[in-house]
C-alpha cells in the first residue's frame, strides 16, 4: 500500500464541506499544471492529458464514491486518480517513469491502477470492462457500483453502445460519467457526434442526469443523485456534465478560438466555487497546497 | 464425443469452481448455443452462464472486468470467424491490463473458439484465425485435441492467471477423445508429456518412436488428419513417422518436439490455418536454429490455402489442408 | 452479365400491380421452400437463412429502388437478392456450390454479388460499407441511394451505430432497413435488446418509419416514403418492419412456441396479400410460379 | 523528412486522382492530424478529405463501401495500436468481398498506421502490431522506410488493386528519406531493385556486397538502427554485413534477400514488433528451407519484447530492439 494522502492536499480535519472541495479542486489544478510546467522544462516523457478546468467534475463525483467500489477512468485520468486516491507522489513519480509509480514506471499517466482505480487510453473499450466489474459486484450481491469516465469524443466508439445495451438489459450497478468538454481532441463535437448524447442513453432506457456546470456544488447534487439512484436501483444511469478543458488536449495541441477559452477562464471551477470561500481561507489552502505539492515535487525530483 | 465432454467440463467446473461464469451469444437453453456446447447451463446455473447480445467486444471486455474482479469468465464466440471482433479487446485490454499495470492485477479471460472448415459454411464461417492471435504477448493459445482430455485442460487453465484463446474445431466436437493409456493411443503406441508448467503434449506412432524416419507437429483437427495420415503410410508404404500433439500452440513448448526430431532428423508442421506467418513458422525459425545443421531436411510448414474458403465442398477441398497434403509433406521428410 | 429473370417470376406484363407485388412474394417463399426440401434431402451443403414470412419487405422495399441504387444484405439475403435481380439460378446454383453460381460457388448462400447487391453474412460489418457506398453516391451527386438491410439482432454490434453516427454527421443517403422478426437466431428480442430501436436512430438524429406489419401495400407505402426521402432530403433514414419468421433461423434450429409460429402463419404475407387476389389469378399465379421453379431446379441439378 | 514527404504525396494524389479520399481522425485543418501527416488537405479538398468520429472499424468499413464503388480511400488510424479494432473489417470485410464474390470487385482500401515506440507513450500508444495482419489472405503489409520515396510507394499502390496496411514508424516522420543513386545511398554502397510486379527493395552495404558475411533483413524504423549498426561494425570492428530493405513485408519478394543471402551465407532479420510468430519467422522457414545446408548460421530473427511497451523511457529502452542488440546479433552471424 502507499502512504497516506497529504491532508493538505485531500482535507484537513477542520475543513468545512466547501473547503475541502475547493482543497481537493485546487490539488488537481496545481498537480496538473505543475506537471505540465515539468513537460516544458523537459523533466517529463512520454505524454500526458491535463484535465485543467474539469476538476469539479472528478472531485464531486468521486465525493460519493466509498470503499469497494470501483472507477475506470480513461486517457484524461489524474483527477480522478488523484480524487479517489490523493496520491500525487506515485502519480508524479509515475509520470516520471520511476519505479516508485504507481505501476512502476510502466503504464505511465494513461494506465492507472490503484485499489478500486484502474484507467486505460484506448478509449471506449473501458466501458464494458467497468460493466464488467459491476456484473462481478452484482453476483457477489453487494451494494458496491461501478463507475466510468468517458469523454464525448469516446462516443466514437461501437463498443461503448455494446456495453450500454448489455448494462441495461442485466441491470448493472454501472454510473457512466460523461465529462462533455464539447471537443474530441481538437474537433468539436459539432463535426463528431450527431444527435446527442442524452438520447444515446435513452435508447437503451438508461435514465441520465444532464448538467452544464463548472459549479462543484451543483455536480455534486446531481452527482449525489445519481450514485444514490445506482446503488439502490442497481442499474445503470448515465450523468452527463457539459463542460470544458482549459488546457491543450494534451501537450501543445489547441487550435481553439482564443475569446472561446479566455471567456471559459472567467466560469472555471475555481473562480465559481472559491468565491464561496473567505479570501483568508482560500489563500491559506492555496498556499497549503501549494507547500504539499512543491514538497512532493522536491521529493520525486530527488528519488 | 469432444461437444459432450466440453458440456460436462463446463458443468463440472461451474458446479465446483464458483469463480466460473460462462457468457456467450445464444447459449441459453433450449437452444444451448450454435453447437451444444453450453447446452443445460443456463438451467442448472442461471446466475453465472448468460446470454448475451450479439456483441463480440463487449462480451469479451465484460469478462475481462469480471476476472479482473476474482472471477473466471470463460466466453464463447459463436463461430471463431468474429473474434476478429474482440481483437482490441483481446490485444489491448485483455492481455494489457496484467503486465501495463505492473502485476497489479491478472485477467483471466478463456476465449472458446469454435473454428475451422470443411462444413461448407462458406468464406466468413469457416476459418482458422488463431495464427492472428500468435506472439499476442501475455496470451496463451489453446488448441482442443482429440487426444487431450478437455477437462484435464480447461482445469489447468482455470488455475493458472494468464487469458487463453482456446481453439475448438468444430469437425472435432463429434469425435471421440482418445486419451492415452498404458503406452497406447487408440491403435497407436503414445503417450503423454509435459515440461513443467506446461500444458501435456501427446506424441503417437504406429512403430516404435525410434524407429520413426520424420515428426509430424499438428494440432486440433489437423492432428487427427495427421494421424489417419500416418497410419495409411505405415500400412500402404511403410513410412513411418511420429505425430506430436500439443495442446499448446502458444508460447510453445519445445521439448516433446525436439525430443523427437532428435530421433527423427526432419520435423513437418500441419495446421488448418492460411499459409503465410502460421503457426509452423516458428517451428521453422525454432527448431531450424536449435538442430541447424542436424536436420536431413527443412522443417515443412504444411498449411492451408492461402485465399479465402469456398462454400462449394469441392472447391473447399482443394483449399484446405487434407490427408494427400500431409502424406506428401511426410513422405518427402522422412526420405 | 446472368440471362433475363423469368417473368413468371418477376412479374408479367399484363399483371396488375397487387398480382406482381403477389407473385415477386410468392416466388421468394417456393425458392426458400424448394432450398429447404433440397437441403432436407441432402441435396445441398454447409447452411441457408431462409426469408420465408418476410418476404412482403424484400419485395415491397425493393421496388422502389432502381438501377444506380445498392442494396447490401446480411445473412438472411435470399429474399433481397431475388427481389433485386429475380436470378434464381444463379442462386440455387450457388448454393448448390456450382461454378455458374452468382458468385461461382465461393460464397454460398450469405454471401452474393451482382450489380447493385452484395451480402455478408457477418452481423453489423455491412453497415459502414452500405454507408461507404452512400458517401461514393454523395460525392459522384448523382441522386442514387444505398440500402442496407439488417436484422434486431445485428444491434448488439458497436459499429452499427458507429455508422448511424457518422451516416448521420456526414448527410450520407442511406436506407437503413430493419427487418424486426422478435429473435435473434434462438434469442428472443427482451433478452438481447433494452430500450427499442426507434430511439437508437433518433439518438443519431436519424428519422425513421415503424411498421408492425406483414401486409406488402402497408409496407410497400412506408418504403416509398421512405425511400423518396432519402433519394430527395440526401439524409439518412430508418425503416423499422416488425416482421416474424416462419422457417428455421437455419436449417433446423427453432425452439419457439409452437402456437407462436402456428398463430403467426395465419397473418403472413401470402395470406394476408392474398386475399386480395381473385382465386383464379391466384392460383394461376401459383402455377406458373411452381412451374418456373421447377424448370430452374430440374435445369440446375442436371447442370 | 518523411512526414513532409508523405504530406506531399498526399497533395499531390488528391491533385491528380480524383478517386482519392482520405479519411482519419482528427486530420482537418488548422490541426492536421496528430502527426500532421495530412496537414493542408482538408482545406485543399474538403470534399475528399473528411475528418471522422472516434470509428475506426467504421471509418475501415467506410472506406471499404468507397473502394468497393471506384474511389481510392485512404485512411489513417490515429495510432497503429488502434487498428486492433478494425481488424474485423480487414478481415471478414475489405480483404474477403474482392475473393469471395468471385473476383466481382475489389476493395482497394490504404490503412495508414503511424506506429512504434521509442517516445514514452506507454504500452497502447507504441506498439508495432502489423505482424498480426501479415498472411491475411489478399492483404498487402507495407512499411515506409528510410530509404523508399513514399511518393513512388504509394503511387504503385494507388495503381493496385489490393488492401494495404501501410506501416509509418513515428521515429521516421523527422528523418530524411535517403534516396539511392548512382550505386550509393547515403554513405553506403547501395541500389534499389524490384521483381516484376513487386515494389522495390533497397540493398546496402558500407563494403563491396561481394565482401560481406552477413545479410540483414529489415524495415522501418529498425531499417535506420540496422544501418546505423552496420556503420559502427564496418568502422570499429570491421566486420561488414549487407542491408537489405524491402517496402512490402507481406507477401514478401524473396528475391533480393536470397539474392544477398547467396552471397553471405547467414541472414539476421530485424523488426521492432515483440517477438514469437513475428515477421522474421517466415524468413526463418523460407531462406531456411530454400537454402536449407547452404547457411554457414541459423537464421537469427531479432524483435523485441516480449511484453508490454513501458512508458518509462529507461525501462522502454530494454523492451524494444536497438542498435547493440542488432550488432550483436549480426557479429554472431557474420562468424
Ligand atoms: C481507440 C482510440 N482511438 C483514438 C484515440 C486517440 N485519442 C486520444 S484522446 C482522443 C479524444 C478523446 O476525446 P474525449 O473522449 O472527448 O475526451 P477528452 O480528451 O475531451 O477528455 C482521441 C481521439 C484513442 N486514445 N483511442
Ligand atoms: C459478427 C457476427 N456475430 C454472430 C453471428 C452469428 N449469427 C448469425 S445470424 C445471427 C442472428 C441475427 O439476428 P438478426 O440480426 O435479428 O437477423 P435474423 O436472423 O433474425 O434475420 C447470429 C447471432 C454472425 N453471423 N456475425
Ligand atoms: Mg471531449
Ligand atoms: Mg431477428
Amino acid at each position: 500500500m502507499r502512504p497516506d494522502p497529504d491532508a493538505r492536499l485531500t482535507g484537513m480535519p477542520d475543513d468545512s464541506r466547501e473547503t475541502r472541495l475547493y482543497r481537493r479542486m485546487r490539488f488537481i489544478r496545481r498537480f496538473e499544471e505543475t506537471l505540465l510546467s515539468l513537460f516544458e522544462e523537459g523533466a517529463l516523457n512520454g505524454t500526458t492529458h491535463a484535465c485543467v478546468g474539469q476538476e469539479a467534475d472528478c472531485v464531486a463525483v468521486i465525493e460519493h464514491l466509498r470503499p469497494g467500489d470501483h472507477i475506470f477512468s480513461n486517457h484524461r485520468c489524474h483527477g480522478h486518480y488523484l480524487a479517489w486516491t490523493g496520491d500525487a507522489a506515485g502519480l508524479l513519480a509515475e509520470v516520471m517513469g520511476k519505479p516508485g509509480g504507481v505501476v512502476g514506471g510502466i503504464g505511465g499517466s494513461q494506465h492507472l491502477c490503484a485499489p478500486g482505480f484502474k484507467s486505460n487510453g484506448i478509449l471506449g473499450g473501458t466501458l464494458p470492462a467497468a460493466a464488467g466489474i459491476a456484473l462481478a459486484m452484482k453476483l457477489s450481491g453487494d451494494d458496491a457500483i461501478s463507475t466510468v469516465f468517458m469523454g464525448d469524443g469516446a462516443w466514437g466508439e461501437g463498443v461503448v453502445y455494446e456495453t450500454m445495451n448489455m448494462a441495461s438489459l442485466w441491470a448493472l450497478p454501472l454510473l457512466v460519467v460523461v465529462e462533455n468538454n464539447g471537443y474530441s481532441q481538437s474537433t468539436p463535437i459539432r463535426l463528431n457526434m450527431a444527435g446527442d448524447i442524452a438520447t444515446r442513453f435513452a435508447a437503451f432506457g438508461i435514465e441520465t442526469a444532464h448538467i452544464d456546470s463548472t459549479d462543484v456544488l451543483e455536480i455534486d447534487a446531481a452527482a449525489a443523485q445519481q450514485v444514490a439512484a445506482v446503488r439502490t436501483e442497481r442499474r445503470p444511469r448515465g450523468l452527463i456534465i457539459d463542460t470544458y478543458r482549459l488546457c491543450h488536449h494534451s501537450k501543445s495541441d489547441d487550435n481553439r478560438p482564443e475569446e472561446e477559452i479566455a471567456e471559459r477562464w472567467t466560469v472555471e471551477p475555481l473562480v465559481v466555487h472559491g468565491r464561496r470561500l473567505p479570501d483568508d481561507v482560500r489563500g491559506r489552502v492555496d498556499d497549503e497546497v501549494e507547500a504539499a505539492i512543491s514538497e512532493i515535487v522536491a521529493r520525486e525530483r530527488a528519488a | 464425443m469432444l461437444v459432450r465432454e466440453l458440456n460436462a467440463a463446463l458443468h463440472h467446473f461451474l458446479e465446483t469452481d464458483p469463480r466460473v461464469v460462462v457468457l456467450g451469444e445464444d447459449i441459453a437453453d433450449p437452444y444451448g448455443g450454435a453447437f451444444k456446447v453450453t447446452r443445460g447451463l443456463t438451467t442448472a446455473y442461471p446466475d453465472r452462464v448468460i446470454t448475451t447480445p450479439v456483441s463480440e467486444a463487449g462480451m469479451v471486455g465484460v469478462a475481462a472486468g469480471l476476472a479482473m474482479s476474482g472471477y473466471r469468465p470463460i466466453v464463447e464466440i459463436m463461430f471463431g470467424d468474429f473474434v476478429t471482433l474482440a481483437f482490441d479487446q483481446v490485444v489491448n485490454h485483455v492481455t494489457k491490463y496484467p503486465a501495463m499495470y505492473g502485476g497489479r492485477v491478472t485477467c483471466p479471460v478463456i476465449v472458446r473458439v469454435p473454428s475451422g472448415g470443411h462444413r461448407g459454411y462458406g468464406p466468413t464461417h469457416s476459418q482458422s484465425l488463431e495464427k492472428h492471435f500468435l506472439g499476442v504477448p501475455g496470451l496463451l493459445v489453446v488448441a482442443a485435441s482429440p487426444f487431450h482430455d478437455p477437462r484435464t485442460i480447461l482445469g489447468q487453465l482455470l488455475q493458472r492467471d494468464e487469458p487463453v484463446i482456446y481453439v475448438e474445431h468444430k469437425l472435432l466436437y463429434a469425435e471421440p477423445i482418445i486419451r492415452p493409456a498404458g503406452g497406447r493411443i487408440g491403435e497407436a503406441i503414445g503417450r503423454e508429456a509435459a515440461s513443467p508448467g506446461q500444458l501435456p503434449t501427446v506424441s503417437l506412432s504406429f512403430v516404435e518412436a525410434d524407429d520413426c524416419t520424420a515428426t509430424v507437429l499438428a494440432y486440433g483437427y489437423t492432428a487427427l488428419l495427421a494421424m489417419r495420415a500416418l497410419e495409411e503410410l505405415a500400412i500402404e508404404e511403410e513410412v513411418f513417422a511420429e505425430l506430436v500433439v500439443p495442446a499448446q500452440l502458444a508460447p510453445m513448448d519445445w521439448g516433446p518436439v525436439l525430443e523427437s526430431v532428435d530421433r527423427t532428423g526432419s520435423l513437418v508442421t500441419v495446421e488448418e490455418g492460411m499459409a503465410g506467418w502460421s503457426w509452423g513458422t516458428q517451428a521453422a525459425a525454432d527448431v531450424g536454429a536449435s538442430r541447424f545443421g542436424r536436420l536431413r531436411r527443412p522443417v515443412s510448414v504444411v498449411a492451408s490455402g492461402p485465399g479465402v474458403i469456398p462454400s462449394s465442398r469441392e472447391q473447399e477441398r482443394r483449399v484446405l489442408v487434407g490427408v494427400e497434403q500431409i502424406k506428401d509433406a511426410v513422405r518427402e521428410a522422412s526420405r
